[in-house]
């Protein structure tokens, strides 16, 4: 193994989503023909080894991805592994999105008191929320919303049809939170 | 004490503390507690931002140190109290037992430092399901209705009640401090030389000699007294230097109360 | 390479957060033994291969994270704050309710000295502590514990790996240094 393979399997292996070879190019300082070499050189390795994953070309960049031969294995997991009820902090944090949208993760996180990168990943996986809009301030966060197929499994033609508040009154800090956005860490 | 520029940001009184003993190390039988104690002071002076919390909690250390420091000061020292004797060690034990439960979580934060720092190197893969997958999960939103989701917002939004953190035991000195400096106001321009012992002649309570100490600090910090020893175990004399018209708002005594 | 092994590579692809054993050994019928074999099995495969990824036990499971070696190419690609730093309060914060938990916010406070709500909250935020209790006395604070992210972001199995506080108790020197600074003068 290279360095430059290793880079390349790393990368790969914490990505979220396909890495352009000229991504790969830039990063390792080689050009993007020896990119293509090299990953076609590792798919070839882990398919000679048999492994359980492979390393495939897809929407213009490379991704890991679990073997199709696995594929019943990986059914039982998202069938057996996977919370199938909706947690209350799940509840929560789309409800947060939902009455408040558009909203950063750092915001919902604030009115929470807890971390949400997990549940806010999950929600967008399940297609219940989206990103749609960027936060023009400094950081640029990303803002999230509900998504079409949140209303629909809820019922409800529009946003509008959410039910009100009425006079509930959220309490000063999570005026605050939503105000302040992102606050420096400690 | 040689004071470093760079001074680093002191997380508390024990923290100060620790710092103030550890860097005295070197030459460990020539620390006395008479210089820890000029040495806090001094940082306390350095400090400008103190919140009221924090500023307490510094008090609390500092009284503790000095009445370590002026036992030699206070009343009834020819026939020594052994109650009185016995409590300040206890208390002396507590701030040493309470400044080494500081120095282990404070080794034990450099070690989950360093673990951290040596996991920081690897990030986890957290690509998720492939798309194909997806469909397989079951939908988290059957029988979710609406009203539920506005219930779980309002729940989501109702401020929580925050632990509270006692400060009952601090709560007198905050109150005392003020108080003492507002009587040596007015006892002192009346009196306008006394000793130390004079001034606290009356008083039962150690606490209320500290206090009262504390006070004739502050005093001093603002230039209304000067303070004379003729020797090291000598009297203290305190001088009124202000005018008699001195006026309680114009002291910066605030810092101590809330 | 055996179904098995390969039924794990393809699960922890997949999978989000450090994979149980149990729920793996649920999967492929095995016993939890097995799989905590063949995990190693692969862990080594991989380390004598030379590659850019690592198989790793962390926080009671298993998962792939990119080698320790490849850090400079990864940090890119890794969301900002992520890998953030934490201030010596927010560290010795984390020390003191990692060794004493279930501890209360008081309880927290009164060693450090200091008032501990904003640090307390950021950790908490943060993901690396939570609620696990409330204390049955008068008052009933909310007791904190660390969580599993806590343990992954110190890449270790369980709080036993923590190592025992015994080690970082003050030595004999400090102690008398500690004494010496605060004897009475007499």
């Amino acid at each position: 193994m290279t360095e430059e393979e290793r880079a390349i399997e790393a990368v790969l292996m914490v990505a979220e989503d396909p890495i352009e070879p000229g991504l790969l190019a830039q990063l390792l300082e080689v050009p993007v023909e020896r990119v293509e070499e090299m990953c076609a050189g590792l798919a070839e390795s882990y398919q000679t080894e048999d492994r359980g994953f492979v390393l495939v070309r897809v929407a213009g960049g490379y991704r890991f991805q679990s073997h199709a031969d696995m594929a019943p294995y990986v059914e039982r997991f998202v069938l057996e592994g996977q919370n199938a009820r909706m947690s209350a902090a799940a509840l929560e944090t789309l409800a947060i999105v939902a009455y408040k949208q558009p909203v950063s993760r750092a915001q919902v996180s604030a009115i929470r008191g807890v971390n949400v990168d997990g549940v806010m990943r999950t929600l967008q996986q399940r297609g219940y929320i989206e990103e749609v809009a960027r936060d023009p301030g400094p950081g640029q966060a990303v803002l999230y919303g509900t998504t079409m197929s949140f209303l629909e499994k809820l019922g409800l033609d529009t946003l509008d049809d959410l039910p009100p508040l009425g006079d509930f009154v959220p309490g000063p800090d999570v005026v605050e939170a939503l105000e302040q956005g992102l606050r420096p860490d400690v | 004490m040689p004071y470093d520029v760079a001074t680093p940001v002191f997380e508390g009184p024990f923290d100060l503390l620790l710092h103030l003993i550890t860097k005295e190390q070197v030459d460990l039988y020539e620390i006395s507690i008479s210089r820890i104690v000029d040495a806090y002071l001094g940082e306390l002076d350095r400090m400008e931002h103190l919140d009221l919390d924090v500023a307490t909690e510094f008090l609390l250390i500092a009284a503790t140190l000095i009445e370590l420091k002026t036992r030699r000061l206070l009343p009834g020292r020819d026939d020594i109290d052994l109650d009185e004797e016995l409590a300040l060690w206890e208390e002396r034990d507590l701030l040493l037992a309470r400044l080494l439960e500081c120095k282990t979580f404070k080794d034990a934060a450099d070690v989950l430092n360093r673990l951290a720092a040596v996991a920081d190197r690897s990030v986890p893969r957290r690509a998720g399901l492939e798309d194909q997958f997806l469909s397989l999960t079951p939908d988290l939103l059957a029988g979710v209705t609406a009203d539920m989701l506005k219930d779980a917002f309002i729940r989501a939004v109702t401020p929580k009640p925050l632990a509270r953190i006692l400060l009952d035991h601090v709560a007198p000195i905050r109150a005392s401090v003020q108080d003492a400096v507002e009587e040596l106001v007015d006892e002192l321009p009346r009196a306008g030389v006394i000793t130390f012992r004079h001034l606290t002649q009356e008083l039962v309570e150690r606490l209320e000699v500290i206090v009262r100490f504390l006070a004739v600090l502050e005093l001093f910090k603002e230039g209304l007294v000067d303070l004379h020893q003729e020797g090291n175990f000598a009297d203290l004399t305190i001088t009124w230097l202000g005018d008699a018209a001195v006026t309680l708002e114009s002291l910066s005594v605030e810092e101590y109360q809330g």
